[in-house]
Parts: structure tokens; sequence; C-alpha cells
């Protein structure tokens, strides 16, 4: 039997107060694919990510991830997802090693992943260095480090190459980018970039899914034009 | 419908206060102590230990709350405690005339009940301004929840510590009810009842005031006309059943 | 009664007398959310008297602007 | 949930001895709060149950700060998220943490203690009596740290943060202050060291009991959202 689809929704919403965040967003993502989402800022896209990633409880609809059905599984899913988001979720005044080694304990991994991955990232030589005094595109790499520490089987990526020189993006791709053989959720404002990658791409405008489907005719440049406008 | 029942309760909570109120002027028997003071009791400590209970009560709702993720739940916790809070005035009120009038000071600190009620009432003050300090209605229901379970739980380990901090009670028919003449002691709990009877007929009423105008919002809604904008509010919204 | 009534029986009363005062300003409270209650029901009339007030106002208010 | 606890707990020490901010803030205020009880009460030395009561104020308000500082740096840097991710039962971050703020207050009160000692208390300070006032206090923090970071936790998410801890940890902590002041009051009698209270001890034991397992129940509901 073929494995579960790994990210499956179905009517999926999101409430924040009274406002809907996301509404009613359907979609099935297979192992190793990659799937895209684009949508103006406040369209629901890092909703959607922390959603995925149990750090928000699902309102309405079903959400399963790796087919365990989200929150009441949410435990079996923590620890089997990396979450990319806008924060880092590194602490600024401990170095990127002490943050990694945090992290590592916290999910059980042993101490040599933690140098294997400094040095993969590029950031060995400052990796003892506090995190405030790193560049953006250093902290971008730190947390990229974070996120896949655990080698987990479903990336969750908000802009992950936003603030990084071609040369980082190239490292980071090795970890996080469609050669990785993750399962991928990726939001992006580039559509030729993100069209790309993608085989599975969602627009998002308002919280509701304009856009479902793999990359064709129909979904290609202009309809992703049309969401920011 | 919170609103069913609402008119037996009422006439109910009137008829057995009344009731109470004139067992304890006409029946009960002079205090040999404090005279006729110590009729004040027959107010104060009904609505105390009213106050208190409903306290409990709103951690009970609370509990349920966080249990089952129901948001009327939390609106009858918020309800319990806002009515208790109201009761909680009266009764520290009443309490400072009774001791005006049997030390001569509106406060006294060795009367180690009226103090442990205090505190308690400082602490539920706070429950409105946290619920207003925090803008997510979900977060703020399950905040409040959380508070409201740690304050019930509060009050009557409070009532133990501060109990125990002054060994040396005045002698007071408050402190011994169990040694209470029969007539007192049945006008007693007649107006005990009675304060129940009206807490109860309160909350209900609060919260059928409270899913009526949610009712007409969603009502407004449908109908399409304009819905004024809400701010942010402390007060948890009623759900439309 | 009256006639061992003590000196300080208006404490009792003033504590007696808290207790409606109480619950007199509650009513107060609760009589101006009647209020407000009994003005959105009768918005709630008007706007039901008009049939579906969102389609008929709006284009009404478009050909005037034209 | 052992090796969840020691995480937390290492990258809490990690974060205060690279910067020290919270326990050199607690002492600071701490030996000012000593220096302000001396003009205000205007006294020289204090005994009995007003040493008692100074000490007690002092700590809690120390405490006070102690609390509004404990989850700064976990909500400003996204500490919570990261923690929130990992498959690790969140009540480690309860334990840890009050664990860490248990271990603050007492490295303040190692200094502050004698600090009270040397300014204001009028009997002399002996074994016996350091040895008794840290039982009393050890349980006061063990309650202090419980309701501290529960106080903290539901005020972390709040927009009035740094009104809301004092708002509702004052009140919530009055039990240990009648329990810690008046266990502490014939420890430091002028008159000679009287026996330690059981009594309050048990006091201050029940309430550490009964909030820890309150702090237990309730304590998942602050972190999921």
């Amino acid at each position: 039997m073929a494995a579960p689809p790994t990210i499956e929704l179905e009517g999926l919403t999101r409430r924040y107060g009274d406002r809907e965040a996301l509404s009613d967003v359907t979609l099935t993502l297979e192992p190793g694919a990659t799937l895209v989402v684009f949508g103006p800022n406040g369209a629901g896209k890092t909703t959607l990510l922390r959603v995925l990633a149990t750090l928000l409880r699902p309102h309405g609809g079903t959400a399963r991830v790796l087919g365990h059905a989200l929150p009441a599984e949410a435990w079996r899913v923590r620890g089997k997802v990396g979450f990319l988001g806008h924060a880092p979720l590194l602490y600024r005044d401990l170095s990127a090693r002490e943050n990694l080694a945090y992290y590592a304990r916290l999910h059980d991994v042993p101490a040599a992943r933690v140098e294997e991955l400094l040095e993969r990232v590029g950031l060995a030589d400052r990796a003892s260095d506090p995190v405030h005094t790193y560049s953006r595109g250093m902290v971008q790499r730190a947390a990229v480090a974070r996120a896949v520490l655990h080698d987990p089987p479903v990336l969750l990526l908000d802009e992950p190459t936003a603030n990084l020189d071609p040369a980082a993006t190239h490292l980071v791709d090795e970890l996080v980018g469609k050669g990785s053989g993750r399962t991928r959720v990726v939001t992006s404002h580039d559509p030729v970039g993100g069209l790309a990658e993608a085989d599975v791409v969602l627009g998002l405008r308002g919280g509701r899914a304009e856009i479902v489907g793999p990359p064709s005719r129909e979904v290609g440049r202009d309809a992703i034009g049309a969401l920011y406008r | 419908m919170y609103g069913s029942r609402l008119q037996t309760l009422a006439i109910a909570s009137v008829v057995t206060l009344a009731g109470g109120f004139a067992l304890a002027a006409f029946y009960a028997p002079m205090d040999a102590d404090q005279g006729f003071m110590q009729k004040i009791f027959y107010l104060h400590v009904p609505l105390a230990i009213v106050a208190l209970g409903g306290f409990v009560f709103g951690a009970y709702q609370a509990v349920q709350h966080l249990r089952t993720g129901d948001p009327s739940r939390d609106l009858k916790s918020y309800v319990a405690i806002h009515m208790s809070l109201i009761l909680g005035i009266g009764a520290l009120v009443t309490g400072s005339i009774w001791a005006r009038a049997s030390w001569g000071k509106w406060w006294v600190w060795d009367e180690p009940t009226l103090v442990a009620f205090l505190i308690i009432f400082l602490l539920y003050c706070t429950y409105q301004p946290l619920r207003f300090s925090i803008e997510d209605r979900d977060r703020q229901a399950r905040y409040a929840s959380v508070f409201a379970v740690t304050a019930g739980v509060f009050t009557p380990l409070n009532f133990l510590a501060v109990r125990l901090a002054d060994p040396l009670i005045h002698p007071r028919t408050l402190d011994s009810q169990d040694n209470l003449p029969g007539e007192m002691r049945l006008a007693f709990l007649v107006c005990l009842l009675g304060m129940a009877l009206l807490y109860v007929t309160l909350w209900k009423f609060e919260l059928t005031h409270k899913h009526a105008r949610a009712q007409l919002r969603s009502l407004k809604r449908k109908l399409g006309a304009a819905d004024a904008a809400r701010g942010r509010s402390a007060a948890p919204e009623a759900t439309v059943s | 009664m009256s006639d061992n009534l003590p000196d300080n029986g208006g404490y009792v009363a003033a504590a007696y007398l808290v207790f409606p005062a109480l619950v007199l300003i509650y009513v107060a409270i609760m009589a101006i959310r009647l209020s407000r209650l009994e003005r959105d029901l009768a918005q709630l009339n008007e706007a039901a008297d008009r049939p579906a007030p969102d389609e008929v106002a709006e284009p009404r208010e478009e050909v005037r602007a034209t | 949930m052992g090796r969840a606890v020691s995480a937390l707990l290492r990258k809490e020490l990690r974060l205060e001895l690279r910067t020290p901010q919270v326990i050199p803030a607690m002492a600071l205020f701490g030996v000012t709060t000593l220096v302000i009880f001396h003009f205000s009460l205007q006294r020289d030395t204090v005994e009995g149950d007003l040493a008692a009561g100074v000490l007690v104020v002092t700590l809690l308000f120390a405490a006070m700060l102690g609390i509004n500082r404990l989850f700064v740096a976990d909500h400003e840097e996204g500490g919570f998220d990261g923690f929130l991710l990992a498959p690790v039962d969140r009540t480690a971050m309860l334990v840890a943490k009050a664990l860490a703020l248990t271990g603050f207050l007492v490295v303040v009160e190692l200094l502050l203690v004698p600090a009270f000692g040397f300014l204001l208390l009028g009997p002399a300070m002996t074994f016996e009596l350091l040895w008794k006032v840290a039982a009393i206090l050890l349980l006061a923090d063990a309650g202090v740290a419980i309701v501290g970071t529960l106080v903290g936790a539901l005020a972390i998410q709040t927009r009035a943060r740094d009104l809301i801890v004092p708002l509702i940890g004052l009140p919530l902590l009055v039990p240990v202050v009648i329990g810690a002041a008046k266990a502490l009051a014939p420890a430091l009698d002028a008159a000679g060291a009287g026996a330690l209270p059981g009594r309050w001890l048990a006091i201050l034991g029940l309430y550490d009991l009964v909030f820890g397992l309150v702090a237990y129940a309730v304590f998942d509901f602050l972190l999921e959202d």
C-alpha cells in the first residue's frame, strides 16, 4: 500500500476572533512533493504554516499531517516537521552553537549533528558568537540549521531565502531545497522561482484558496499575479 | 434558552429572602452579647457565603470550559464571577458597618473572615482587567478560565491561612454557627437560601440578557443591517444556539 | 421590639439599606442595557420592513450618482 | 520529561550567566528596599515579627521583578514556538521555569539575608538562626516560584504584563506571606530564638502542594493556541 499523503486538508478554517484567517482550504500533498503558497500579506500563508506546525489549532474542517489528525494527534506530528518562520526562534544572547545544542537536547538529537550542521550552513567559525552579533543572512542560516536539526520529513518554510545572498542560498538549498528529498510547504512572492519548484500551487487571498493545483497554463504567472491585485 | 424558569426563580428568591429577613427581625431572639446589632448577621453572612460560593461555582464552570472548550461555559463562569463581585461589595460594606457598630472602627484586622474575604475580593477584582488586556477572544477565554480555576482553589486555602493567623478571635456569633440557638439558626438558613436563590436568579438574568443580545446581533447580520463595530471587550460573547 | 431598640440601631438600618441599594444600582444598569436592546430591535424591525436592503439600496445610489 | 527539563534549565542558566539581568536587578532592588525600610520605619534595628515582615516583603517585591522577566526572552525571541515544536511534555516548561525561579530566589536570598542581618536585624546572625531561616525561606520560595511561573505565563501574553503580574501575584501570595512571616517571627526574636513553628511550615507546605497540582493541571492551557 502506498504511503498516505503527507498533508491532507479538507475545509480547513482558522479564525482570529471574528475574522477568518483561513477559510475552507482543501488540498492534498504527496510525500516528497513541494507545495508553494502564494498570496499577498495577510492572505493566511503564515497561519497555514502555523496550523500545519501544530502551533495553531484548526477551528473547522480537518487537517492531517503524515496521516495524523490535528489537533488530536498533534503530539505525533511534533518533532517530524521542521518549521522556519519569520522569527528565527533563536535566543539572541546565546551563540548559534548553544542555541542548536539546546534544541538538540529538546529533540533528543546527538551533539555531533550540531557541529555537522554548523559546518554545512557555513557558520562554523562564528558559531560561538552570540546571535545578536550576526547579520540577517547569518541569522537565517542558523535558523535553517535549527529547522532541519532533527532531520524532519516535512518542512514548513516561510520565505526561506528572503535575506540570503546567492552563495548562502546555495548552502541553504542543499538542506531545505527541492533536492533535500523532503516534503515541503514553501511560501513565496516570486512567481518565477516559485513555479519552477512547485509540484502543487496554492494561491491564497483573504484566507480563501483561489488557486489549487499543479502548475499549468491556468495555474501560471497570470493567475498568481491576479492574487496581488 | 436561559430565560426559562426565570420567573419562578425570581418569585421564589423574593419570597424566601423576605421571609428570612422577617424571621430574623421578629422570630429570632436578641443576641445576648450584641443585642440588636447582631441582626446584621442575617444579611452580611449570607452575602459573603453566597459570593464565595459563586467564585467556586465560577471555577467549576471554568474547569468545564477548559475540559470541553465550550464557549458557553466561559460565559457562565464570567457571569458567575461578575455577580459574586457585586455581592462581595455588599458583604464588605455590611461587614464594615458591623465592625463599626461592634468595635467603633470601620475596619478591624483581627477579624480573619473579613480580612480573608478582602484578599479574595482584591484578587477577583483583577479578573476583568486580565480579560481586557488580552485581545484574541479564544485566548482571553482560556486565560480567564485558568485564572478562575486558580483563584477558585485559592479561596478556601486563603481562608485557612488567614484564620489560623489569628487564633484569638473575638467570641462572636459568626464563629459559632454550630451553637446558634435553634430560632437563630432557622432564620439564618432561610436568609442564606434566599440569598442563594437571588444569586441564581441574577446569574440567569444576566445570561439571558447576554444571550438575547447575541441573538439580536446575529439577526442583524442576517438582515444586512449595519452592525456597530465591536471594540475590545472583557465580556465573552454569547453563542447563538 | 421597639422598646429595646438600642442606640446603634442606625447601623443595622444602614446595613439593610446597602442591600436594596446594590440591587437598585443593578436594576438601573440593566435598564440602560434594556433600552439599548429595544433600540436595536426597533432598527431591526425597520430593516425587516424594507425587503433585502443590500440589493435594493446600493444600485439606486449608483443610478443617482451617474 | 527529565531531558527536556534539563535542556530548558541549562538554557535558562546560560542566558542568565551570559547577560546577567534578573538576579542583579532582584538583589539590588532588595538591598534598596532594606535601606528604604530603615528610613521609613525610622529604626536602626528590627526584631521579632517586624523583622520577619521586613524580610518577607523585601523578598516578595524582589521576586516580583524576577517573575516579570521570567518569560520575556521566550516570548520575544520565539522560544515558546521553538519549545512547542519539540516532541516533549509541556509540563517540562512549568517544572524548568519554577526550578529556575527557585534558583534565582535562592541566590538572591544568599545575598539579601546576610545584608539584612548586617543592615537591620537586631539579634546576631547565628548558624542556628540561619538554618531556621533557610528552611522557612525554601518552603516559601517553592510557593513563590510555582505561583510566579503560573502568573508570569498568564501575564506574558497580555498587553499589560507588568501590571498583571503584581495585581494577580500579590493577592495569590498572601498565604505565603502570612506563613513565612509567622514562621520567621519567633526565629528572629531578640529575646532568644523560639522553636520552628511546625504549623506554619505545614501551611507553607500545603500551599506549595496545592498550587503545584493546580499549576500542573492548568499550565498547558497557557501554552497552546
